[in-house]
């Protein structure tokens, strides 16, 4: 399988859309687009799993390599391995499913829907690269389009929260950009940045250590690493509905899965070194974002809160350092992805009906839209780790590679992780609690409409993604554990 | 005594010197202007000397010297013209009053 | 002889354009539109025949010297000026004395490419003087209003204080070394103090030219005074050719002072790119704010020349070309808009998207590219010179300089913000668009999306340096 | 070998029905949807008494030791060689019988919500959950590995939450779903630890493997689980303990009982599957899942076991008798019986005559579920005749209500402990444990046994007896009884739990699955069944005729009585922890430190940008000598940096 169609497809479908000539040509141009790349995440997880079934054990898959700027021996180089394409079909189901809740998006249809498939181009080209300076290049080609997203379409105090996050990522990008050029320039005589020949080199230990903070803060920052998280609740709750989804479900998940493929496999000595102080503040991420998100009155910073717990169990399976732990943290980053976009898709179905996102305003919403509420239910259950969904393989799988490593200090980090399953209970009960149940407060709800059909085809794509991991997770679980392996051998060494 | 070198260095740093002093301190354009022109001379002088006590045998520094000259003189011509068309606009040629653009 | 021509071509067809506007300046005057129609097609021709036949040469005994890389600049700089010869139509046809301007400008230019391939210092004193003189008249373009002709005059006086200071230090280089040519200069160099002095003398021409801080205090001022064409001119041609002989130098002539000019090139860096962000983010009009920005563009541009290598001069060559079309893109929007509305502050540029949906996306696009932001060229020339930098080794000053970029990228979404998401009751009305500055923006535009993805551009030129 | 598929019926129908009607019953099943779902309950029934009949009775015995048979097992996520959660089947005689338990009850709710249910909204969401329910407790039953139970133990407890909450618009239930989801949630968190610690050492979570490397004398594994210890205790008693904790959320053993009387917000039926019958035996059940662990490795976690169950006995049982919801004494009367089954548990040992506890424990769970859920039912049957939970409210009912009176009867007697009942003869068999084993525990035992017997009727004689019914409530609903549907699963019930007594239960379930030879201990058993006669005598003293003698003798006891009416205050300890703890010194502070110190940083980062740009401003002064000022300084000032530094 070509890869490049994977990045040609999305770029394609931006040009085609700012080539439409109305907003409806947009819509369905982009949810043609987004439908086709569906297709091509399946094809590209049915090729890859063919090529591991009949012995193809190479690390990457389906390379492609081509000299970019020879000068500096960038490449353009691109590969899958099973995590890769974990985080492709990820984004899949995001896209398709941001693209069809924003149906209604009336403002500059256009333009919204060429950010959004930028963004998602953006996002694509950094899982699949294996160059870090392309992957760098992608990184930053996603921050921009989330800002106008916010900035133009979003609500509330907009341009704040706009400008935070941008600047925030951009602060973030800013340290991931020096640490690469750290990696690069010890990268030996040839100075590299592929990085499947960094992960052959052996950096020295003291260039580990001053080049792992700044790479893993930088990355940390996209996945909301506390204390670096601030712009996560002020962005998601700006942010349009698609704009959250995509926020949540894929650029946070940029961040986790660079500090993964970058700082941690690129650096395995340091990152043995600081794992402690990762462990430490994402435990602290976790219990603090689920305390953090109990106080919230409005439906999105309580997403918004709750992803940062969860980004935390991402950076907690990350420090842990064990298979295990890097499976769960990669499950977990697939599952949030899934998850938060589910939860902030139908907050943005509420809010579209009620007008409020305050939870203390609503109530009953059952009686007058079984279906939202419905979804409502689904995604609080997998949130707060439910069997069956997505979230509760996650957890409990980054749980059971936690606990593979002795000493109190870990075990402290992850029953305190573990508290926060109970934690998230609370807050996932209390919301649904007020919104969907109870007797309904406000007699204008009850003309609300329920779903239309592109807001539940998109609940129900993303719906079957959590559900299919949740009861069947051995499929991801083979799928990534190789992966997970590979750069747990070098942690190991 | 027979100045040497160092003596004509001595003057023409004062003279470098005074015409910045005078650049920085006078309000009137025109005498600014006649502070910068102090300075270039100031640098002819150091031209000058140079070529006559260290490379004698170069005539680079007179050339040089020549060179500042003429340009000092279209300098001077420009700033001139325009200093007048400020004096057009501003009906005043002190530095003080054109301070428009700040901050 | 026949070297001659070929070594001076552009020199020379500059100066043949000279003549030939100086003609008609004596003949019978001919209209403002046509001329300019004329002019811009001798531009064009200046641009082409930059690219033909260019090789290696010395002439007039060193004095004079070219190369690939240098003609290279020098097309940078012919293509800056026949761009900005499109983007600022409206104006140039409303001005009275079209042919001078043109006279003014290009004798600048001419000062520009002498000075790239000065071969020793009288040359490039010379040449300086050559491309700052005319131009502070040209500031004073706009005779009757009064910040003009204030701009004009602080930027005589400042660069006549300056050329003060950097004759002072050329006569002590002469003092010191005997000698004043660029080839020579090397085996006489040997850092002592006075020569460090003199050097740091010389150092400050450059950096005033550059506006380096603490040289650069005229720059907004005279920005914001001059007429865009101008400043224009002077943010982007202007300093692109003196990035350019600043660079080569500091690299071939003082390489023997590579410490001090390193530890100098540092503290100036980080000093330009927290200054011009600062002061770039209070600022309201659109030409001070561009002013203050390119400061710090500039301090990115030092960044690279630390790296004191092959890479260091080719990524700076290339960053000026990507900043060209970046730049030129923002102040030809900001020419359109001020020539046809009369606005320049960034708060009437509020709502512009709903009016002016193409300029707003050439603004955003030329934005981006400043601020770095990929898929633009300006991602790929600040990563360059980053990269450029980082290979000194010295991290710290990567990191100051990567965290300046997250200022800047802040005020330069206030821009973007104002376009695309305040809303205006009153906004900039629907201009209409000019075909020829239409086509010069797409040019542009193209450019900042082309001249990043399209690697060979910069192999080429790392292939010249 | 019993074939793996018909076994995995028995779950998956339930599941079926579950996916069919939570898909397609509002638009396409509708008022059908009872009939699938109970026809697919009667499926899955007479499955598992058909597998009941061939594991006790064909292939379940080998050398007279009742076998773990697991004839399936999938691995649906492997952590590594050896640790990998499977979806598996494990037959054995505890899981046997719940699988008869849980279906037969189901099947009997099933029916009775037929009509119980008619004409509610949401109807086929009812069965919906109520199929899900099934589904999941089923599977826990026939859990393989540790992780699987867990799985369905969430699942059971989300159900339950689904059910509670079920009248969604009341915020009353919607407040005792969420109370009740997040109290066991909080337990659960001890069991998914638990979990953690007992996999780590053992290295597995196979019941099977677990069991037998933490069991075996010598084992590389149980050294280490014995001797790694943290603060004090060993691990294996830790992870024990943590998985007891799970179990005791689910099975409402105290501290962790406060959800369950709230529970009783859900529909009646509910009240009867989940909250009687089996969900709530959960915890007994893990227990006895991992009974030899706990007997063999940890003898301290089984004594916590003990305690902790004989203290919620004797505790519900005190508060059982001043509660006046009908539902909530049953409730209490539910925790009670579970705390016997605990301390039954608690007080056996692995193996053999002193295994004794093990048996009864499982024994009175099997007969509990007949006749708690009768009571439940036949409650149902009350409440929807006066529709009101409060006994003030009834009173007279036995004309009304012939068959729910024989029937409720019938079940009072059997968890008071009276012959010929069942309840008598498993509580005799938890009480000889009890004797043989621990006496403080048996005396709480009995004393709880009389106060059972109390409460139970004064339950009863409220609700039959004590005065003339008038019908100042339903006077406009005079639909008596109800229909077959409403009595024949009372009758069903009522039968079964006069029957199931007489099983010899020993034979079939016992610690080490050989046979256990249990007997009828006639001198044993007067001090029991007169302490019940004596309950059941008092009460029917205070509450046969209407009359001021319980207020009386309530006022008498003023503080003991005012502290048990109001549940010896333990939700507002609770309600203190949460909203004054967590919430306003936790959560608060967490949530202002958010908003204030971390954003606070950022924006003061922003600002102070903004101030210094806006202070520094000055040099630019507009002023073009004092450029070149700056422009001198700066020289000279670079110029002395380079060469003197």
């Amino acid at each position: 399988m070509n890869l490049s169609v994977l990045l040609l497809v999305p770029t394609l479908t931006a040009i085609a859309i700012l080539l439409a000539r109305n907003a409806n040509q947009s819509r369905w141009i982009a949810f043609a687009g987004s439908a086709i790349q569906f297709g091509l995440a399946f094809a590209l997880l049915y090729a890859f799993s063919h090529e591991r079934t009949n012995g193809n054990y190479e690390q990457m898959l389906f390379v492609q390599q081509y000299n970019w700027f020879p000068a500096w021996n960038i490449s353009y180089h691109i590969g899958v391995d099973g995590i890769a394409v974990a985080m492709i079909l990820l984004t899949a189901f995001i896209v398709i499913a941001g693209v069809l809740v924003s149906w209604n998006v009336i403002y500059r249809t256009k333009e919204f829907y060429f950010l959004l498939i930028l963004l998602s181009a953006g996002a694509y080209g950094f899982f699949l690269s294996l160059d870090l300076f392309i992957l760098f290049f992608f990184l930053e080609v996603a921050v921009i389009p989330k800002y106008l997203l916010i900035g133009i379409w979003g609500s509330g105090k907009k341009e704040y929260s706009a400008n935070k996050l941008a600047l925030m990522l951009m602060g973030g990008s800013a340290l991931v950009l020096v640490g690469l050029l750290g990696m690069y320039f010890s990268s030996g005589h040839e100075k590299t940045f592929d990085v499947l020949r960094l992960a052959q080199l052996h950096i020295p230990i003291d260039v580990q250590r001053i080049f792992f903070p700044l790479l893993f803060i930088g990355f940390g920052v996209f996945t909301a690493l506390f204390p670096f998280h601030t712009w996560v609740p002020d962005g998601h709750s700006s942010a349009p509905t698609a704009g959250s989804m995509f926020l949540a479900g894929i650029s946070m998940k940029l961040g986790s899965y660079g500090c993964l493929r970058v700082a941690t496999w690129l650096m395995p000595d340091a990152a043995k070194e600081y794992a402690p102080i990762v462990i430490l503040l994402s435990a602290i991420a976790i219990l603090y974002g689920a305390f953090a998100t109990m106080m919230q009155k409005d439906l999105k910073y309580i997403n918004a809160y709750s992803s940062v717990s969860h980004c935390g169990f991402i950076l907690l399976g990350i420090g842990m350092l064990t298979k295990t732990a890097i499976t769960g943290a990669v499950m977990q980053m697939v599952s949030h992805g899934l998850m938060t976009a589910l939860f902030f898709a139908v907050i943005g179905m509420i809010y579209e009906r009620t007008h409020t996102r305050n939870v203390s305003e609503m109530g009953g919403l059952m009686k007058v839209m079984p279906f939202i509420s419905t979804i409502f239910f689904i995604a609080g259950f997998c949130s707060l780790g439910l069997p069956g969904f997505s979230g509760f393989v996650a957890e409990m799988t980054i749980f059971m590679g936690s606990w593979q490593n002795t000493g109190l200090f870990y075990r402290v980090a992850t029953v305190a992780a573990c508290m926060s399953i109970v934690v998230t209970a609370v807050y996932i009960l209390r919301a649904i609690g007020q919104t969907v149940m109870g007797p309904i407060k406000n007699q204008d709800y009850l003309q609300l409409k329920d779903a239309k059909w592109n807001e539940k085809l998109a609940a129900i794509i993303l719906i079957l993604g959590i559900i299919a991991i949740g009861v069947a997770p051995f499929w991801l679980n083979d799928l990534v554990r190789p992966g997970a392996e590979i750069i747990m051998q070098r942690i190991v060494k | 005594m027979q100045p040497g070198l160092n003596q004509i260095l001595f003057i023409s740093t004062a003279l470098f010197f005074i015409g910045v002093y005078g650049f920085f301190t006078r309000r009137n354009l025109v005498t600014i202007l006649m502070s910068v022109e102090l300075v270039l001379n100031s640098v002819n002088l150091n031209f000058i000397a140079f070529n006559k006590y260290l490379w004698p045998n170069r005539l680079d520094g007179v050339f040089f010297t020549v060179f500042i000259i003429a340009i000092a003189a279209a300098e001077a011509a420009v700033a001139i013209a325009i200093i007048i068309n400020l004096y057009r606009n501003h009906q005043s040629i002190d530095v003080e009053k054109a301070e428009e653009m700040k901050y | 002889m026949s070297e001659f021509f070929i070594l001076m071509k552009s020199e020379l067809v500059i100066t043949f354009i000279i003549f030939l506007l100086l003609f008609i300046k004596i003949g019978k005057g001919m209209k403002n539109e046509l001329l300019l129609q004329w002019i811009q097609i001798l531009l064009l021709a200046n641009c082409f025949v930059g690219f033909i036949d260019n090789r290696d040469g010395v002439l007039f005994d060193g004095m004079f010297h070219t190369s690939g890389l240098i003609a290279f600049e020098k097309n940078i700089l012919s293509l800056g000026t026949y761009l900005i010869s499109l983007l600022c139509v409206d104006w140039l046809k409303k001005t009275p004395h079209l042919p001078e301007f043109f006279i003014l400008m290009l004798s600048a230019l001419l000062g520009m490419f002498l000075m790239i391939s000065s071969g020793s210092l009288l040359i490039f004193f010379l040449s300086l003087e050559l491309s700052t003189i005319p131009v502070a008249a040209l500031a004073n373009f706009d005779l009757d209003k009064k910040i003009s002709s204030e701009a004009a005059m602080k930027m005589i006086l400042s660069s006549a204080f300056s050329s003060g200071v950097l004759l002072f230090g050329i006569s002590l280089v002469y003092g010191a070394t005997g000698t004043i040519g660029f080839a020579s200069l090397p085996s006489h160099l040997d850092g002592g103090t006075l020569q460090i002095l003199a050097f740091t003398f010389l150092f400050t021409a450059f950096a005033f030219k550059l506006s380096v801080v603490p040289f650069h205090l005229w720059t907004a001022d005279v920005y914001e005074g001059a007429p865009i064409a101008v400043t224009s001119f002077l943010s982007v041609i202007s300093k692109g050719s003196i990035a350019f002989i600043f660079i080569s130098t500091l690299y071939k002539p003082f390489q023997a002072l590579h410490p001090a000019w390193n530890n100098m090139l540092v503290i100036v860096a980080i000093c330009t790119m927290i200054i011009g962000n600062l002061f770039a983010i209070r600022q309201q009009n659109i030409k001070r704010f561009l002013a203050f920005s390119s400061i710090a563009q500039v301090g990115f541009i030092l960044v690279g020349m630390t790296a004191n290598n092959i890479s260091g001069n080719s990524s700076v060559v290339y960053f000026v070309l990507v900043y060209t079309f970046s730049n030129l893109a923002a102040f030809g929007v900001a020419a359109v808009i001020s020539e046809n509305a009369g606005k320049e502050n960034i708060d009437d540029y509020k709502g512009l998207y709903q009016t002016n949906p193409f300029l707003s996306w050439i603004m955003a696009i030329a934005l981006f590219s400043l601020a770095g932001i990929p898929p633009t060229a300006g991602f790929f020339g600040k990563l360059f010179l980053l990269t450029a930098g980082a290979s000194a080794g010295n991290y710290w000053f990567i990191i100051i300089a990567a965290l300046n970029m997250i200022i800047s990228l802040y005020y330069y979404l206030r821009v973007i913000r104002a376009m695309f998401m305040d809303k205006n009751d009153e906004p900039i009305v629907r201009v209409k668009n000019n075909p020829m500055v239409s086509f010069a923006l797409i040019i542009c535009a193209v450019g900042i999306l082309l001249v990043g993805l399209l690697s060979w551009i910069y192999e080429y030129i790392q292939s010249l340096a | 070998m019993p074939n793996a598929i018909y076994i995995a019926l028995i779950p998956l129908l339930p599941l079926a029905g579950f996916l069919l009607l939570g898909l397609f019953g509002r638009r396409i099943f509708k008022n059908n949807s009872g009939v699938i779902g109970t026809l697919l309950m009667m499926c899955a029934t007479i499955i598992s008494l058909y597998v009941a009949y061939g594991y006790f009775f064909e292939y379940g015995k080998v050398n007279g030791v009742y076998q773990k048979l697991i004839p399936f097992k999938y691995a649906w996520l492997v952590f590594s060689k050896d640790l990998s959660i499977d979806m598996g089947i494990t037959l054995d005689p505890i899981s046997v019988m719940m699988l008869v338990v849980v279906t037969f009850i189901s099947l009997m709710v099933h029916v009775f919500s037929l009509a119980y249910m008619k004409g509610e909204e949401r109807f086929s969401t009812f069965y919906a959950f109520l199929s899900l329910f099934t589904f999941s407790m089923l599977g826990l039953v026939i859990s393989s590995n540790i992780f699987q139970i867990y799985i369905f133990w969430e699942l059971v407890g989300v159900s339950s939450f689904l059910l509670i909450g079920y009248y969604y618009d009341r915020p009353s239930a919607v407040a005792a779903s969420k109370k009740a989801f997040i109290v066991t949630r909080f337990a659960d968190l001890g069991f998914l630890i638990g979990i953690l610690v007992l996999s780590f050492y053992s290295g597995t979570l196979d019941f099977n493997e677990l069991i037998s490397r933490l069991t075996a004398p010598g084992s590389d594994q149980l050294k280490a689980a014995v001797t790694s210890s943290f603060m004090g205790i060993s691990a294996i008693t830790w992870g024990t303990f943590l998985i007891f904790i799970g179990g005791a959320g689910k099975s409402a053993m105290f501290p962790l009982h406060v959800w369950l009387p709230d529970a009783m917000e859900g529909p009646t039926p509910v009240s009867a599957l989940i909250h009687a019958a089996t969900m709530v035996v959960a915890g007994v059940y893990l227990v006895a899942r991992l009974f030899p662990v706990f007997a063999m490795a940890a003898p301290d976690s089984l004594q916590i076991v003990a305690y902790v169950g004989a203290v919620s006995a004797l505790l519900a049982a005190v508060i059982a008798c001043t509660q006046t919801d009908i539902k909530r004494v049953l409730a209490y009367s539910t925790m009670s019986q579970i705390g016997y089954m605990m301390f039954a548990l608690g007080v056996a040992k692995y193996g053999g005559e002193n295994g004794l506890g093990y048996t009864a424990s499982m024994f009175h769970l099997f007969t509990h579920a007949m006749f708690k859920a009768l009571l439940f039912l036949c409650a149902g049957a009350v409440i929807h005749f006066v529709h009101s939970n409060e006994m003030a409210d009834m009173g007279g009912l036995r004309k009304k209500l012939p068959v729910t009176h024989i029937a409720f009867l019938i079940a009072c007697l059997s968890i008071a402990g009276i012959p010929p009942f069942s309840g008598f003869f498993s509580k005799e068999e938890i009480l000889l444990a009890a004797w043989q084993q621990n006496r403080t525990i048996y005396w709480i035992g009995l004393i709880t046994s009389g106060m059972t017997a109390f409460y139970m009727f004064r339950l009863y004689f409220s609700i039959f007896w004590n005065r003339d019914f008038n019908d100042h409530h339903s006077a406009h609903n005079h639909h008596g009884e109800g229909g077959g549907l409403i009595t024949i699963p009372l009758i069903i019930l009522a039968i079964g739990s006069i029957v199931s007594g007489f099983i010899p239960f020993g034979n079939f379930v016992s610690s080490d699955g050989s046979r256990l030879a249990t007997g009828f201990h006639a001198s044993f058993s007067i001090m029991p069944v007169s302490i019940g006669v004596i309950g059941i005598l008092i009460a029917g003293w205070l509450y046969k005729k209407q009359s001021d003698k319980p207020d009386k003798i309530s006022s008498s006891l003023n503080g003991l009585y005012k502290t048990a009416y109001h549940k010896f205050y333990i939700d507002e300890i609770y309600l203190f922890i949460t909203k004054k703890i967590l919430f306003n010194l936790v959560g608060r502070p967490a949530a202002w430190f958010d908003r204030n110190v971390v954003d606070g940083l950022v924006n003061f980062t922003g600002n102070t940008t903004q101030v210094i740009s806006e202070k520094i401003k000055g040099i630019q002064s507009g002023k073009v000598q004092q450029y070149a000022i700056y422009f001198l300084i700066g020289a000279i000032g670079l110029a002395a940096l380079i060469i003197y530094w």
